[in-house]
């Protein structure tokens, strides 16, 4: 039953958004989507802790939020295109906040993406090590 | 009779549409970029068509976790910028054709395509900035625009297959249509790239290279691409890139390539942009 | 493996639902309607399923104008009644089967249909209607429910050769899920009958009964038929008879009728009620 | 273009909810959409005009529900399975209401549902008068 998505797991350092991942992150991505209003906006930025009261995410789910822990955050069923809304709201851009999950500094990553990307050598397959 | 003359891809990367609200294009690291799309806005502006097709994903502005549609058809009149959480984008409200769309929707589901139909709908980036790249920043767009969303969010996304087949439907539905139309169809998003995880900033200039080729030649072998090739060698982002084969099989079976960019990078993301004319065949 | 062993059809109308929730089944022009469910309740106390997939229509309760899916899959744990007007139906809230639809949703969409997923989503009587003919007034149903809406309220909906697709695909990705599951699918709406204009009260009786005739032996022909005869021989709102086939071809290739009932009127429409067990091919 | 819906304008007294009526019809289901819940359904019968009034529909559009003339209704763009929040505000059955529109009165249209239903004939097409 689970052919179609096992095979993903073969790619380093990834997680596909499957339909049992959507379910896991129903209501961290449902928090997201409240932040497309600039009032939730202003609300969440006034008291972090007591928006995410307000909600029905996992403890796991809001203190991933709240350390914006976006590897984690995509482990408990968030979706990259849900979560940018909090880094929206951070003020962040896509490459700021993305550069977060790779373990190396905002610096480095931009300069790797300068100098043509992450290369796919070693980024294809777990099991075939390329 | 209306007819799809031209196809068009381009990424849409959200930093691109920042860098013209914020008046950044001159600046070293967009330079490049934006000149790269120089002779297409030289093209747009003599080859003005009567209403753009406009393939895209929407990145969970106007689809909540609650509802999601494998291929939506915007059937409104008109269709304005989603706030992503920076607020909206200051860009025109995009003008539908729902006459056009109309006749699509029963087009494409008599066809056996099992559409959602949009009555109202916001627009994200991943159709306004690929407006924005061509035709600049004016008060209005300079033509109409039926927007078709595509989920490459949750998986599976369609397969490279049944996109190919849906454009192939979609051609045979505007020809169908009895106004004299000049049509055109963009397919946006990819090439390679990745916005999550230790892999973030993947990046696959080769197989970028080889799919634009093949995009042209030979589509029909790309139809049968899986999704686990395009996630392994394009990104867990690069899936959008599904997206171009309803542009593709749109335009018939033999295009001829007019322009082609191809950029890195574009924030985390390969820079695709290509330029097709139909060659009709009898 | 999981396996689609019965098939069930029966027609949903709003007043029926009423009639239970009110107590006047026993009443004189009701009386005959419930009578002819006696058999199937039996027979279903007997042979409760792990699993119904229940295709209905949405009567304008869970899609507004502004969203129409051509075919929508309830993805989430539960379903709950719907104010369609009268306030929600005193019936047990849908207890969905999700692990089940994500797998349907995956087979499904890799075999190039289209679905919209549901992960939230309110049920009306063409749902819960069906549940209270079968099952009576219990605290809770007696079995999981994944809703399967159909669009039938706007032109085009799915043709019938679609739907009878459709139902072949159900099973083939039924027959793929791991666990050990009984699943029963049940087609919901129709027989002959029109809600609108002068024409309203139409009803075709020796129509429908060859519809059942041939929905036993011979769906092949009926996926043939288009949606104007549809409407022409079984009214504006026997369209809904496109869902039965989705129904039947989950059923395989032979189909044994193990119980029929068809009564007019209840309301404004025929009533057709059969109950199928699959017959299965090596 | 019109060929798929021009069909179905052949078959006598019916109207199919195409996609150019969905859209005449917009705000006209919408505001029957509205009646789903309870505190509309109280506003709306405590002052019909009014609360008509707050919506986008046209005056025809308008007129129609204050006049409760469904065939009108459906002319400009109105879905029976939409109106029908309508007339359940009314206290009213799908068979009361569905009757309304077929030029006879409700005793007499219950007594033809009783015999059987409309019979088929001279209600197939208009051109073969079948
Ligand atoms: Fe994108
Ligand atoms: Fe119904």
């Amino acid at each position: 039953m689970t052919s179609y998505t096992a095979e993903f797991d073969d790619i380093p350092g990834t997680r596909v958004f499957t339909a049992q991942r959507a379910k896991a992150g129903y209501e961290l991505n449902q928090f997201c989507m409240s932040l497309m209003k600039e009032a939730n906006r202003e609300r969440f930025k006034a008291d972090e802790r007591a928006y995410l009261d307000q909600t029905k995410m996992s403890q796991e789910q809001k203190q991933a939020v709240l350390d914006r822990d976006y590897n984690t955050m995509i482990d408990l069923g968030g979706q990259i295109y849900f979560l940018a809304k909090i880094f929206a709201t951070d003020g962040l851009s896509y490459l700021q906040a993305v550069s977060t999950m790779t373990g190396m500094n905002i610096d480095d990553y931009q300069q790797m993406m300068l100098h043509g990307g992450r290369s796919p050598e070693g980024w294809r397959s777990i099991k075939d090590g390329n | 009779m209306a007819r799809i003359t031209h196809g068009l891809t381009t990424s849409h990367i959200p930093a691109v549409g920042a860098a013209i609200d914020l008046g950044k294009t001159a600046e070293p690291y967009w330079k490049p970029l934006f000149a790269g799309y120089d002779w297409t806005k030289a093209w747009a502006k003599e080859n003005v068509p009567d209403v753009i097709i406009l393939v895209y994903n929407d990145h969970a502005s106007a689809f909540t976790p609650e509802v999601v549609p494998t291929f939506a058809l915007g059937c409104a009149d008109q269709f304005p910028p989603a706030d992503e959480g920076y607020g909206p984008r200051p860009v025109p409200v995009v003008q539908g054709r729902a006459d056009l769309a109309a006749h699509l929707a029963e087009g494409l589901i008599l066809d056996e395509f099992d559409l959602t139909l949009m009555y109202a709908m916001e627009v994200d980036h991943g159709l306004t900035v690929p407006l924005s790249l061509v035709y600049g920043q004016p008060d209005a767009w300079p033509t109409r625009v039926i927007p078709f969303a595509v989920n490459v969010v949750q998986y599976p996304p369609p397969t490279a297959h049944r996109c190919f087949m849906l454009g192939k439907a979609i051609r045979r539905a505007v020809e169908r249509f009895d106004e004299d139309l000049n049509v055109h169809i963009w397919g946006t998003g990819g090439m390679s790239h990745q916005l999550q995880g230790p892999r973030a900033g993947f990046i696959n200039t080769p197989w970028d290279t080889a799919f634009l080729d093949r995009l042209v030649k030979d589509p029909d072998s790309l139809a049968q691409l899986k999704h686990l090739e395009f996630v392994r060698e394009a990104g867990a982002e690069g899936i959008e890139l599904v997206m171009w084969l309803i542009m593709r099989g749109a335009l018939g079976p033999e295009a001829e390539e007019l322009y082609r960019f191809y950029h890195v990078p574009g924030s985390n993301t390969a820079v695709g942009h290509i330029v097709l004319q139909s060659v009709e065949t009898p």
